[in-house]
């Protein structure tokens, strides 16, 4: 079988679209908002051409409660909304946590607080994606900076969403989401997807939520309609899904919810290095942010100074190893975010060796400039 | 193999029941595995969908697959869980609280949208779990621990908001005519579309006792009183008619669900490309 | 070194500048397998106000895809002109309508004024004044070939084949007109 | 013959079964508990079986009893 490829110059918000259908997504429910519709629009286009369905909910709750149960009926499914989208679906963000049910959210984020400026970019919700739903939890957050990411991590995030049957949340912002820009749409290869592992035991003997006895920790997950007949309840339950108030129950599962994510964090997170063997400071970023720290570490190259880019790929799980290897290398680290200061919040905690981390917040809407950075890493260099 | 008693559809190992003594969620569950037996519905192609509240706890009792999720969303749940896999028979329960206040707008869409579910609003005219607080059914002038001088506001009348909003099949009973309870769920889980019963339920504990119903079958004497048909309320001046519930069928009609219209659109979208 | 050409469509909503910069953008990375970048941007409302949309076309690699130092620029209402005239660079080319725009000033860059509003009307459709302006662009720029930018219109209007003809009608006038000064 | 049992360990004694037969087969003990006093008098209706919250009444209604 030869695999075709497809050259477009699309947006990010599209790309997500061909990325989740790639990943084997089949059920959309969203509310639009923008920056985000693009996705809404291009779902409601492009499932029904491949049988999937799109349903426009009344708002993001629904949407969410939407995404969660087709997933549980057995169809891949996403939606997609901005910050204050995510601030609804925050409540039933913990229902997929608890319930461990795959699903992937889009965030494509926009200036705020509240509706703050709808249709400019922010990294703003860095810290929302992490925490947004009440209660301990892990979560897998991943961060695009060009169209080829929206649809080559579009497909990761199913991917990771399915294996570990946790929600994945798809970080995007007005920026990368509006962006227009070449995109190679691979045809995805059968074992290039990831699917929900099944229970293969006696219907009678299937437990929804036992992980103890996988390999990998994480409990199969079958359909509704399927012989199995099961229970999911996002009240504190054991492992039938039967509600179980004991402290020591309580204490096991939520332990799971952030041990599952954290513990396999070597094979969940992807980072990007640039440059960084032999260099004396380096920029971390992520998300549109990271054009322009790579912007940045190219004119810096032409004018023979070393400067290295990690670049967050995934946000959460936080890549404090690779982190932790910059941080021990060089003389000085600037992190450039739309934001007042959030990742950099997670690059301090790590600092263990007395070296400056810089901040480079900006929240007037514009993108941080590559000159703005290079500007910022001869501060940190003058102090020294 | 099909199941046709009741109680197989019952986990009997969680009785007793958590709810109160007299409380009317026991009967409409019992109303609802009866006919989950008459029509013998298989355990693996039935999804029971439950919200939060006292009414919300309902699933531990039922051995089909069951989804318990938050407040007020389970007409979401639900519309993904159908439309996902149409096969399936998808019986959502809710409160008042669930379907007529936290989560009246997913009510009146999904009536709207017409995804082939069924809704059972047990309304027992205020918020159980939380101490008998007052919720979007609770009646004028009457008393609740949140409206202790007499409610304030006016109650929602749900069938009258679920007719509006479109739905092909909607009806109320209560949990003092059991048979005719019954008779409204079996016919609401048959019917194509969005289907919509109402119980008027009792809660002895709080709702009861700041309301003059001492005993719970007290409570039952004031729904008996203040039901009456739909026969009758056309007969009846308006004055009489004033804080009755009625009972019966409102709407019983064929609407094309979701599912059949979107299977068009997955057509015409294929013929595109 | 790659060869990278920074382009800023500039006018107010409505004018078709994002169909523009996307029929630069697919001509590039489509059919000459270059790499391009567009990003707009725009105010809430659709019509009416300034919009600029920021075209890299570049034989490399794009990081940063907005346009720190135009090439060319071009400006389709008095505001988007007003806005870039003062600050042009020595080396890059301001191209304005000047059926549309009256009060010119002096830069340091080259500027060059083409009826474009008016010509596109006389081809019957005010609509396709902005694929003249991909032709002036392409011409001054030398960036683009011709017939990539037609397979990019084929592929844009091929729901609407009548139009076809007509937007590449108005591509070559504006490859024509390009090449006076 | 038609045979009540009531599950004593499922019954919470509201009451409903004793004020609502329409045979008036049951009486009430002291607590509250449900007594079934005039079986004979029971036609089979089973409406406390469907109005009883804690699915703790049966009522068996023998092949010869329907009529």
């Amino acid at each position: 079988m030869t695999l075709n490829n497809k050259v477009k110059f699309i947006q990010g918000n599209q790309a997500v679209v061909e990325g989740a259908i790639a990943a084997g997504a089949r059920f959309y429910a969203g509310y639009p908002i923008t920056p985000s519709s693009e996705i809404a629009e291009g779902s409601a286009n492009r499932l029904p051409q491949v049988g999937g369905l799109y349903v426009q909910m009344e708002d993001e709750i629904g949407s969410m409660a939407a995404i969660i149960g087709a997933s549980l009926s057995g169809k891949k499914s996403y939606t997609a909304t901005s910050g204050p989208g995510i601030s609804l679906m925050s409540e039933n963000l913990g229902v997929a946590v608890m319930g461990e049910v795959p699903c992937v959210l889009i965030n494509v984020q926009r200036s705020g607080p509240s509706t703050g400026l709808a249709t400019k970019p922010a990294q703003g919700d860095v810290m929302q994606a992490r925490w947004g739903t009440h209660g301990d939890h892990g979560i897998i957050v991943i961060s695009p900076s060009s169209v080829q990411d929206c649809y080559d991590l579009t497909i990761e995030a199913f991917n990771l969403s399915e294996k570990y049957r946790t929600p994945v949340m798809f970080l995007s912002d007005a920026t990368i989401g509006h962006l227009k820009e070449k995109v190679v749409l691979r045809e995805i290869a059968p074992e290039e997807i990831v699917n929900r592992k099944q229970p293969n035991c006696d219907p009678k003997d299937y437990q929804p939520f036992k992980f103890q006895d996988q390999e990998d920790g994480i409990a199969p997950l079958a359909a509704y309609g399927s012989e199995y007949v099961f229970r999911i309840t996002t009240t504190t339950h054991d492992e039938r899904g039967m509600a179980n108030s004991t402290p020591a129950n309580a204490d096991k599962f939520i332990r799971h919810y952030t041990d599952k994510i954290e513990k396999n964090k070597k094979d969940i997170t992807i980072v990007r290095k640039y440059n960084l063997e032999d260099a004396d400071y380096a920029i971390i970023a992520f998300g549109c942010t990271a054009r322009a720290a790579l912007e940045a570490v190219n004119i810096a190259k032409d004018k023979g100074k070393k400067i290295g880019l990690l670049q967050l790929v995934t946000i959460w799980p936080f890549a404090d190893d690779e982190v932790r290897e910059v941080l021990k290398k060089v003389k000085g680290v600037v992190v450039p975010e739309m934001n007042l200061g959030q990742i950099i919040g997670e690059v301090k905690k790590i600092n263990d060796y007395g070296i400056p981390v810089e901040g480079l917040s900006r929240v007037d809407s514009l993108m941080i400039t590559p000159k703005e950075i290079l500007d910022k890493i001869e501060e940190v260099e003058k102090c020294l | 193999m099909s199941v046709n008693k009741y109680d197989d559809y019952l986990i009997k190992e969680k009785l007793p029941v958590f709810w109160c003594a007299g409380c009317g969620n026991g009967i409409v569950l019992g109303s609802i595995l009866r006919s989950f037996a008459q029509l013998g519905l298989k355990k693996e192609n039935t999804v029971v969908v439950t919200g939060i509240g006292c009414w919300g706890k309902a699933d531990d009792y039922i051995s089909t697959n069951t989804f318990h999720g938050t407040h007020g969303r389970a007409l979401g749940f639900a519309t993904g869980i159908k439309l996902a896999n149409p096969k399936l028979n998808v019986i959502v329960l809710m409160g008042d609280g669930d379907g007529a206040t936290i989560g009246g707008n997913h009510l009146i869409h999904a009536a709207r949208r017409n995804v082939d579910v069924t809704a059972i609003l047990v309304n027992n005219l205020n918020y159980g779990m939380t101490g008998g607080q007052y919720s979007g059914t609770t009646p004028h002038a009457s008393y609740t621990t949140t409206s202790p001088y007499g409610h304030v506001e006016n109650g929602f009348d749900v069938c009258k908001l679920v007719k509006a909003a479109g739905a092909p099949y909607v009806a109320r009973g209560n949990v003092y005519g059991v048979i005719q309870l019954q008779k409204l769920i079996k016919e609401a889980i048959e019917k194509k579309g969005f289907s919509f019963v109402e119980v008027i339920s009792t809660c002895t504990t709080h709702y009861g006792r700041l309301n003059g119903m001492k005993t719970s079958a007290g409570a039952m004497k004031w729904i008996k009183d203040n039901s009456i048909s739909i026969e009758r309320a056309e007969k009846l001046p308006k004055e009489e008619k004033e804080g009755k519930f009625v009972m019966g069928k409102f709407v019983d009609k064929d609407i094309e669900d979701y599912t059949a219209r979107y299977d068009r659109v997955i057509s015409k979208a294929k013929e595109i490309i | 070194m790659s060869k990278t050409c920074q382009i800023i469509l500039s006018g107010v909503g409505g004018q078709g500048l994002v169909s523009s910069g996307t029929i630069l953008g697919e001509s590039a990375t489509i059919y000459e397998g270059k790499n391009a970048t567009l990003v707009s941007s725009y105010g809430v409302e659709t019509r009416g106000t300034f919009t600029k949309s920021d075209v890299i076309i570049s034989d490399g690699d794009i990081s940063y895809p907005e346009v720190s130092k135009p090439d060319i620029v071009l400006a389709l209402a008095q505001v988007a002109y007003d806005k870039y005239a003062a600050d042009l660079s020595e080396d890059a080319v301001l191209i304005y309508d000047n059926s549309l725009i009256s009060d010119t000033k002096e830069s340091k860059g080259k500027q060059f004024g083409y009826p474009i509003n008016d010509m596109a009307l006389k081809l019957g459709n005010i609509a396709v004044a902005n694929i003249i302006a991909v032709g002036i662009i392409i011409q001054k720029t030398g960036i683009l070939k011709e017939e990539s930018v037609i397979e990019a219109i084929k592929d844009k209007f091929a729901h609407k084949p009548k139009v076809i003809d007509l937007n590449i009608e108005a591509l070559r006038k504006g490859i024509e007109i390009g090449m006076e000064v | 013959m038609k045979k009540i049992t009531i599950d004593p360990r499922l019954c919470k004694k509201c009451g409903i079964c004793v004020e609502f037969c329409p045979a008036d087969v049951y009486t009430r003990e002291l607590d509250g508990s449900p007594v079934i006093s005039f079986q004979e008098k029971c036609t089979g209706c089973k409406l406390c079986e469907l109005r009883c919250p804690d699915f703790a009444i049966k009522v068996e209604v023998s092949k010869n009893d329907i009529k």
